[in-house]
């Protein structure tokens, strides 16, 4: 099977996705450029990876989500296409409208990475199946602006929807209803500011994370 | 300041030197110099690039060993690490900007080691920070704290390299002279080591990076002179840093150094393109032309003086074969970064610059290295401070209440809210960091099944008391951390905080504790391969106390092998390797129950470290123990308190010795270490210890929910975590 | 030309580091402070002499970039 | 009262942010941007009348917090 992790300009866990892929699906992802201006072939599985893509100048994710490959992304998620966004992944994701709300400041103001409690709200989507008999993850978190913001209406609709997919046991950031993750409504766009990528491995961060990337790739 | 400058003797004087250097300038130049070259010889004759007041006595330093493939002398040291795999790492400080703007001087500390790194060919997969601010109480201290810890986590988190570990002490010592050093850590391959030689002539010189702006001009000078109260007016010279650009510097960088296009490289760094170009000329043996003109400009109208002297962050130099031009566009150019051909290799064995058609400058090389002052200050190395004797300091009347106040002390607090705005984790090869408060922390290598281990040490409150000492124990200390976790320890940096080298005493606390750090170099066989001086560390003739604070790298040759803090059971025996005799003058006890700072430190003796290490790591290697942590800042009662902290797992201390309770407990006898074992180890380890000439006792047991010492302190550890988490964000709130 | 955008959260999202001043200059005792909110300002330096030209453009660019409208606000102010 | 602040780097401080910000509009085609520079502006609610009194204040609360006068300039406007 087909995966591919995009580069910005200082994306900076592009490799840890690519790591985290191999090892789940046991073939190296194609690693794409943000000036190209379409996927390779065939891909079925795109990660946006963390980072601080633009230095988080003017804001996290903004300049990224303008890049030629977004708008790519943009049209083939309409059709379908599988798309995970992990921290700037995830900014990149709402910037370019693939999912809803945005991500402010942490309410702390500061930076904070320190493994953190979630919990799965949503087990059954596609992202999650595999935790059906689990309830509680740990990824760790690393970020200044992962306090998810939506409006009244938009959350009453993701949160109606199950599009919420985890939530913080321990808030880090402020983000409203405890979001950590979401998904758009055909469920195949997600976004989160934990990262799973981080915790494959039991002497970095736990295993917690390979059902999620065992999740998506099966449903496919 | 435009080419028609006059250059009086004030001139020459606000420019630092000497009438003995102007003079030696005038002989090797034949002529009067101009400006520029004023400011080229200025910037290159200054403490910060000539390492005056310093180098003949580094030069006693032990700097080679099997293992070393690049000493001191280049950007960073090189090691061997078998396999083909090479770690490249250096210690800079940071200081004076970090004081005057605590984020963006941070910052730029964080983004020139890291070019110091990757410049030879690495990527740097580690980044750590040993700290010294004010007294906690003092106005300006938690600005401070705010704007370094923000600007050293903005900086390496936005590169995306984890920041692993350091150390953060407070002391009145430091208040008008806060310390901020970092280091950096990088994985090459033993065949793609990249040098600043700049061999060959007609070679094209390209400029790489950000544009250069009037920043940090001086800078170089003012790092190099002393504080006073006018310092404030010198903020215009701090530098902004821009580590979207790093990052991409480093990417570039690194593909090019995939090809085989580069001759040489350089990073940007102190006296910018002067020393950069010349260091790259003097090391290759060939003279440099550079058309100014050419050099990417952010502001207009700069002049060439402006444009040599500027210290603008994110810069590179480079040396490029010819035919390779095309390539090296490219790829800069993918990377959206300023590139630019300035200049070329030369057979004059001159620096000439032209600037809108004219020659602005035209001097001889060789000179600006070769005749760099090379000074003999006098020095007097300070005596130690009286022994006290254990038996003549008072007994606390309550030890729940001592041992509170230690662990809730700025010193041995928990440092939580510091790393936590650090990312740990980015490049997923991190096994141990600061969250776990162990001795070192663990970077595997990537896609492969060995480690290396980082330490940064100082016990500033030795090396006050006792140069000598202090800088042996300095050494021992990082030599010890990479012990506790398994590692063999291979080579060291250092970055050496002092003060004014013109007075005697410091000169000599300067000389007595290089004296102290390579004999203990030379004992463990851990050369020093590279490193950085800081003088000048004072205001209004207070010097800070005296830091030299070394950065430790080990091996950490199978991950089926080593060891943390981490992985104490209930059941186990604490046994203590090394000889507790209760030694507490310029201990932390001392200090924060007595409010006394006096009294010789701990002596090092450096056959007993090594016996003692050596037999650490053999334990270690036999999977003998469950966890071990030095015993340091506190000695053993507080080494037990972070084990069991970290555990999360009660400790039960029982006394082993006549000394008295109060010593044997916060005593700082050096060359010891905690280990938790299980039952069945018990024997086995005391039996062969006592074999290899070490000595090894129990000292207590592990379990149940409390801290407590036989006659002493009963705590539950929630209680004693909660002084120890409380104490940084309460004051950082 | 110069274009002058101010962008600044939409009424009702809540503004942390607002909230951050506002907090610390009451405990520099600055008490006559009731709230404080923080808002963007960029400058930019546009070729061509249209100022209606201008501002129709930039209102594209802040739509396409500058602002995220989701939370945030702008005011276009062109300047010869 | 109302203070409004802005803040904006020193002519001549490396403005990273502002020159990532020109270089993303020219790729999205905006030609004829040749340069941009990002500030801040501090809006704050203020107690009492005296306007002369809140611009002293309101000085003094750069001074001491809100602005970084190493590399930031601002500039103080009281609106009633
Ligand atoms: N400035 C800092 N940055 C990152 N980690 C720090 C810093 N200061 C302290 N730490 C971490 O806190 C823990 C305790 O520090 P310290 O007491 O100095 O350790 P030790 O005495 O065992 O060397 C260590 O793991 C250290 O890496
Ligand atoms: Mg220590």
């Amino acid at each position: 099977m087909r995966t591919a992790v995009i580069t910005f300009p200082a994306s900076n866990c592009d490799r840890d996705a690519a790591v985290a892929l191999r090892k789940v699906t046991g073939i190296k992802p194609v690693m794409v450029w943000h000036r190209d201006t379409e996927l390779p072939k065939d891909i079925e599985f795109v990660i946006i990876p963390g980072g601080f893509s633009y230095g988080d100048y003017l804001r996290c994710g903004a300049m990224a989500s303008r890049s030629p490959i977004v708008a790519d992304l943009v049209k083939k998620a309409k059709k379908g296409l599988a798309i995970a966004g992990f921290c700037n992944g995830f900014q990149v994701l709402t910037e370019a409208g693939l999912l809803p709300g945005a991500l402010m400041r942490n309410k702390g103001l500061k930076f904070v990475c320190r493994p953190e409690k979630l919990e799965i709200i949503n087990n059954t989507s596609r992202y999650t199946a595999k935790y059906n008999d689990q309830s509680e993850v740990v990824y760790p978190v690393a970020h200044h602006d992962g306090n998810y913001y939506a409006d009244k209406e938009t959350l009453n609709k993701i949160e109606g929807q199950g599009q919420v997919i985890f939530r913080y046991k321990d808030n880090p950031n402020g983000s409203v209803n405890d979001i950590a993750g979401i998904c758009n409504e055909g469920g195949n766009v997600f976004g989160m500011m934990p990262h799973p990528e981080r915790a494959i491995d039991p002497m970095h961060g736990g295993t917690d994370g390979i059902k999620l990337f065992k999740s998506i790739i099966e449903s496919i | 300041m435009s080419k028609k400058v006059k250059i009086t003797p004030e001139v020459v004087a606000e420019h630092g030197l000497s009438e003995e250097e102007y003079e030696v300038i005038q002989d090797r130049l034949g002529r009067e110099p101009n400006i520029n070259e004023l400011g080229i010889f200025s910037v290159m004759w200054s403490e910060h690039c000539s390492y005056k007041s310093s180098r003949r006595h580094l030069s006693k330093f032990l700097t080679k060993g099997d293992r070393v493939i690049q000493g001191p002398g280049e950007n960073a040291g090189v090691i061997d690490i078998d396999d083909g795999d090479a770690i490249i790492f250096k210690m800079e400080s940071h200081n004076h900007p970090s004081y005057i703007e605590p984020y963006q001087g941070a910052a730029t500390g964080v983004g020139g080691i890291m070019r110091d790194v990757f410049t030879m060919g690495a990527r740097p997969i580690a980044l750590m920070n040993a700290l010294r601010f004010g007294e906690h109480s003092h106005w300006k201290t938690k600005q401070l704290v705010n704007g370094v810890v923000a600007g050293i986590g903005g900086y390496g988190n936005c590169v995306g390299v984890p920041t692993v570990g350091g150390e953060t002490n407070f002391h009145k010592g430091y208040n008008g002279n806060i310390l901020v050093n970092a280091m950096c850590v990088g994985l090459a391959r033993t065949d793609k080591v990249f040098y600043s030689a700049a061999k060959g002539v007609g070679n094209p010189i390209f400029y790489v990076g950000s544009k250069t702006g009037r920043d940090g001009i001086h800078g170089a000078t003012m790092a190099s002179a002393e504080f006073d109260d006018n310092s404030e007016e010198k903020r215009p010279t701090v530098q902004v840093g821009d580590p979207f650009t790093e990052k991409l510097l480093i990417e570039a960088c690194l593909e090019l150094m995939e090809t085989d296009a580069i001759i040489a490289i350089q990073d940007m760094g102190a006296a910018g393109l002067t020393s950069s170009s010349i260091e790259m000329a003097d090391k290759g043996g060939v003279g440099v032309l550079i058309n100014l003109d050419d050099v990417p400009q952010r502001e207009e109208g700069m002049t060439p003086y402006e444009m040599m002297l500027s210290e603008s962050q994110e810069r590179m130099l480079m040396v490029i074969k010819p035919g390779k031009e095309k390539l090296a566009y490219e790829i800069f150019e993918k990377w959206e970064l300023d590139v630019a051909l300035i200049g070329k290799t030369t057979d004059t064995g001159r620096l000439v610059l032209k600037h809108k058609k004219k020659k602005v400058c035209d001097i001889p090389i060789a000179p600006l290295a070769d005749d760099a002052p090379n000074l003999n200050r006098p020095y007097k190395v300070p005596k130690p401070l009286p022994i006290i004797n254990s038996s003549d300091i008072h007994e606390t009347q309550d030890y729940n209440d001592a041992l509170l106040r230690i662990m809730g002390s700025p010193d041995i607090c928990s440092k939580r809210w510091i790393w936590e705005q650090y990312d740990r984790h980015v490049m997923t090869d991190t096994l141990d960091s600061s969250q776990s408060g162990g001795d070192a922390a663990i970077i595997r290598i990537h896609n492969k099944n060995k480690a290396v281990a980082i330490t940064t040490d100082c016990t500033p409150r030795y090396v006050q008391a006792d140069p000598y000492q202090g800088g042996k124990q300095c050494v021992a200390e990082t030599w010890r951390n990479l012990t506790c976790v398994g590692a063999d320890p291979i080579a060291i940096t250092d970055c050496l905080n002092f003060g004014n080298p013109e007075r005697e005493d410091i000169m000599g606390q300067f000389v007595g504790a290089i004296e102290g750090m390579n004999e203990a170099c030379r004992a463990f066989d851990y050369p020093v391969v590279s490193g950085n001086v800081s003088l000048y560390n004072e205001t209004n003739g207070v010097a800070i106390p005296p830091t030299p604070a070394v950065g430790g790298v080990g091996l950490i040759p199978d991950l089926e092998y080593f060891s943390s803090i981490s992985g104490a059971k209930e059941g186990d025996t604490l046994i203590m390797i090394g000889e507790t005799n209760g030694w507490l003058g310029s201990s932390i006890y001392l200090r924060e129950i007595l409010r006394r700072e006096e009294g010789a430190p701990p002596p090092v003796d450096l056959d007993v470290e090594k016996i003692n290490g050596d037999y650490i790591r053999k334990l270690i290697r036999n999977k003998r123990v469950n966890a071990v942590h030095d015993c340091s800042d506190g000695g053993m009662a507080i080494a037990a308190c972070e084990l069991a902290l970290t555990n999360n797992i009660g400790v039960h201390l029982q006394r082993s010795s006549g000394c008295p309770l109060h010593a044997w407990l916060f005593g700082e006898d050096q060359a010891r270490y905690l280990i938790s074992v299980e039952k069945n180890s018990v024997n086995p380890i005391l039996t062969t210890a006592e074999d290899r000439g070490v000595k090894a006792y129990i000292v207590g047991k592990v379990g149940g929910m409390n801290i407590k010492a036989e006659g002493a302190f009963d705590l539950p550890i929630s209680t004693v975590r909660e002084k120890h988490e409380n104490f940084l964000p309460e004051l950082m709130s | 030309m110069k274009a002058i955008i101010h962008i600044g959260l939409k009424p009702g999202v809540l503004d942390p580091q607002g909230r951050a001043i506002s907090r610390s200059l009451n405990d520099l005792g600055f008490d006559e402070v009731v709230n404080a909110r923080q808002g963007k300002v960029i400058e930019i330096d546009i070729k061509g002499k249209d100022t209606e030209l201008a501002h129709k453009r930039v209102t594209n660019m802040c739509e396409k970039l500058l602002a995220n409208t989701v939370i945030e606000s702008y005011l276009v102010e062109i300047k010869k």
